[in-house]
């Protein structure tokens, strides 16, 4: 059912946690929903110098958040804030039909961390 | 990788045995068993064999026995099956735990005008039978109640409540899928008019199944055509099917006694290291009246699917009491009827035993669980919370 | 004794390859296809690799095929699923000479308060496509004519009649149980919207089949449950089975052109012999437009069930249109709206070849029904008046 | 289905034909119907010395028409008109069920063909 790739990240994810120091912090979801995603930044130089992520939530919470971490570290603020959903289900080789809940929950969460910089950094 | 297979309850390996017996069926003893000639009546023994080993497993006699397509067609032709015969009572009582099977025909017959009283359970998913007794109305056509929950394993007190059904002179229709080869079933001691089987949870082939429907019972087809199973249900017999049926209704009630201390043995032992071994968890379903073989486990801090998938990865088959269709994560309908807090519903799994797990398997599944929630839970920002 | 068997109509041995196919799907890949582990994965393959067999054979997509138990829910599928997307819409049209699948499922239907023409057929079987495009209504929900008989093999204008149905924007259905695998079957060719077919017509298991529902053609579920095959048949798939069915599929196309000048050259032997060694007897059905395997003949001064047993004692399995139902010997409905004679009508006997029958088979077939007739026709008071 | 004298009896009649100079001759059934039953009689000394039967008819026609005149050969004419259906069904082990619409007819022309030799010698 899911791609190879979703499978990896969802297996083997990476950058699991909190930046220390957080600059900017976004969290989207509840327990009552079932998935909540937490992504916290490090930013420097207009750069995400750190990003990581904490998912309680599917495979494809998992696996989206690890894709967007990925993405978005190493880029700049404007080109993290550029980020589409398409960019992380192509990152992921596609997710299969009818599992579209979560794909985006974990961009939003990063986007509401990036907001939480820019906001704070005003 | 060794894998091992605890889902049990979706479905069971056919047993080599079952399978020996269905073998010669589909090339030798291939006739029609409505044919007048010899290979027809070769077939038409074979079924009669079939229908005396169902029988006979359950205390039912054999002409009792309504062979179907499986599970999900003995529940409709069940509760369907005597609408016809009771023109005017357009009322149904069933529970809030029932499976889809049941509950969807419910709802296709709302949908048809009729009413239909879901009873609710407590939170070992228990019926209530008080409100059940007195949700019965003059037009009350049938009650039909599962014997034991497919995904907590709560056994329902089947005889009080066909003792209710019989004293108001109400049809009792029980769904037995899960209970039939891991507790005793007879219709007599149950006290049910109709009893519904399906083959592949048994060990047996998928796609077969029967209701029982005691002699005296009125019901009507809802798949018509050629009058086979006199009259109740058309199309040409699985004879292959039916054999493999019949034999593994006979081998579970042989091993009955057998396969259920050893499943309950895996199950005991299963729960008791999971709580000795995990943190943050609960046991879902009645704490003694369940299926031996059913755990159903809720883990805070770790989501139901990845668990699963992460398991499977590690060779284990388990379920899950939560399941996405796009536009929700939803939680079970049994599992909210049990009333399970947020932290813990979107977080279950069910292990279900079968006769061929060994002790060995529980070692393996709690190792693996182990890990799995370790994983799962350095993953959760709720885990440190 | 050799046995040899000739009642391909009613059911047929499973092919060896279709059993060799079905046997790693009872212990090993036994999975629920539902289930998300891999153990359900497999299963879900396997289901997703006969549905494009079953598809390709018909000239169908994969997702326009939904599985069944047999041809039987098939027909019922097809007629009783339209009804209720066509609210007002309560008539339907089909002919006297259909399977009791579809004139049972009909009868339930006028029950219900819907009306049904019959359309009559000619001395050979054939619809009156005149009738038909008369009787057509406003409210005319579908139309379903079978593709071939079952009892006489004669073979409908369906692209004429389904034209038509197009023409007058009407579902049409076909009952294709009898012509695949025994002459083309291409839903597009056809023009059909719905078309019906049984895995043990065509060397598959019993208890397995398909109803091709063209994109676009709404229908709604007659089983309810937990809404597999997108919710069109609830109940868990009959994997083994269905695995058996695509490969009898798969198997029919391929060796479609073989098997039908293999059966043609056996079933114009068999006819011309019986007609140069046996006197007064009649071919049924259409003399050219009929199913390369179907031999139906009737025979002055012999009753069919006594031909029948006596080749049966002699190892020949054949059927008969005749039948008793205690009360009346009666003859087939098909042989009746053929109006054949009463001399005839009761000593029909219907020799239907498969792909495993040979030259030889047709050979002692005529010795033996040689044999059969001299003996009845010797006992019969008719026979010298 | 058929009980294994049902078999025999259909599959080796005894008696097939019609006796020579018959004192009764008694016939039941059509074409219309799918069966006809005809037996014909030689009486001396009261005993039926001769009972011959043709059948066109299904797998009861056929064994009850046999087992009817078996039973009915050597009878004195009392003793055949009291012969029964249960005798007939008794002589054949059974019938199997629903298949019962024939099993009368055999006896019905024997007593008709009785009835006739009577009806002639009065
Ligand atoms: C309690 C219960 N009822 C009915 C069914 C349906 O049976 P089947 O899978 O044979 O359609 C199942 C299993 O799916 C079940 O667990
Ligand atoms: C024309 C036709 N339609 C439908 C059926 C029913 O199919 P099944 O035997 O799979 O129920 C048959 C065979 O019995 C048939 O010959
Ligand atoms: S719950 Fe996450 S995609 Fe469905
Ligand atoms: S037709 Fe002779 S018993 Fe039925």
């Amino acid at each position: 059912m899911y791609s190879k790739k979703v499978m990896e990240e969802f297996s083997n994810p990476a950058n699991v946690g909190v930046v220390e120091d957080a600059d900017g912090v976004g969290e989207v979801g509840s327990t009552i929903d079932g998935d909540i995603i937490n992504i916290s930044i490090k930013v420097k130089d207009n750069i995400l110098e750190d990003v990581k992520f904490k998912t309680f939530g599917c495979v494809v919470a998992i696996s989206t958040s690890s894709a967007v971490v990925k993405l978005a570290k190493g880029k700049t603020v404007d080109e993290a804030m550029a980020l589409t959903n398409e960019d992380v289900i192509s990152y992921l080789d596609g997710l299969p039909e009818g599992k579209d809940r979560c794909s985006g929950f974990a961009l939003d969460a990063l986007k509401m961390a990036i907001n939480d910089y820019i906001h704070k950094n005003k | 990788m060794k894998r091992i297979y605890m889902d049990h309850s979706a479905t069971t390996p056919v047993d080599s045995l079952v399978v020996d017996a269905m073998l010669p069926f589909f090339s030798e003893i291939f006739g029609n068993a409505s044919s007048l000639h010899s290979f027809g009546t070769e077939a038409a023994e074979a079924l009669s064999l079939a229908r005396k080993q169902v029988a006979d497993a359950i205390g039912a006699l054999p002409e009792e026995i309504i062979f179907t397509s499986g599970g999900t067609e003995s529940d409709n032709l069940a509760i369907r099956g005597v609408v016809p015969f009771n023109e005017g009572k357009k009322h149904i009582i069933t529970s809030v735990i029932e499976h889809p099977a049941v509950l969807n025909t419910c709802s296709f017959l709302e949908s048809l005008g009729h009413e239909v009283t879901y009873v609710p359970v407590d939170v070992d998913g228990i019926i209530d039978v008080k409100v059940l007794e007195e949700s019965i109305r003059k037009n009350t056509a049938i009650i039909s109640v599962m014997h034991a929950n497919n995904e907590v394993g709560t056994i329902q007190p089947i005889e009080e409540i066909s003792g209710i059904a019989k004293e108001h002179n109400i049809y009792f229709h029980t769904d037995a899928v899960q209970s039939v080869g891991k507790i005793p079933v007879n219709v007599d001691d149950l006290g049910v008019d109709m009893l519904s089987i399906s083959s592949h949870k048994i060990h047996g082939p998928k796609g077969v199944g029967a209701l029982y429907v005691r002699n005296g019972t009125n019901i009507s087809p809802i798949v018509f055509g050629g009058n086979h199973e006199k009259g109740m249900r058309s199309g040409t017999e699985n004879v292959s099917g039916i054999v493999g049926f019949g034999k593994a209704m006979e081998l579970a009630a042989e091993r009955l006694s057998e396969d259920s201390v050893h499943m309950t043995r895996m199950r005991d032992s299963l729960i008791s290291r999971v709580f000795d071994t995990i943190s943050d968890v609960r046991l879902n379903g009645h704490p003694s009246k369940r299926l031996p073989n059913n755990v159903n486990m809720s883990f805070k801090y770790a989501e139901g699917e990845s668990m699963l998938m992460l398991l499977d990865m590690q060779g284990v088959a388990v379920s899950t009491g939560s399941a996405c269709s796009s536009k929700s994560l939803k939680a079970s309908h049994v599992l909210s009827a049990l009333r399970i807090e947020d932290e813990f519903i979107h977080g279950s799994l069910r292990m279900s035993l079968g006769r061929e797990n060994t002790m060995d398997d529980i070692d393996h599944m709690v190792d693996a669980l182990q890990e799995t929630i370790t994983k799962l839970r350095a993953m959760s920002p709720l885990a440190d919370r």
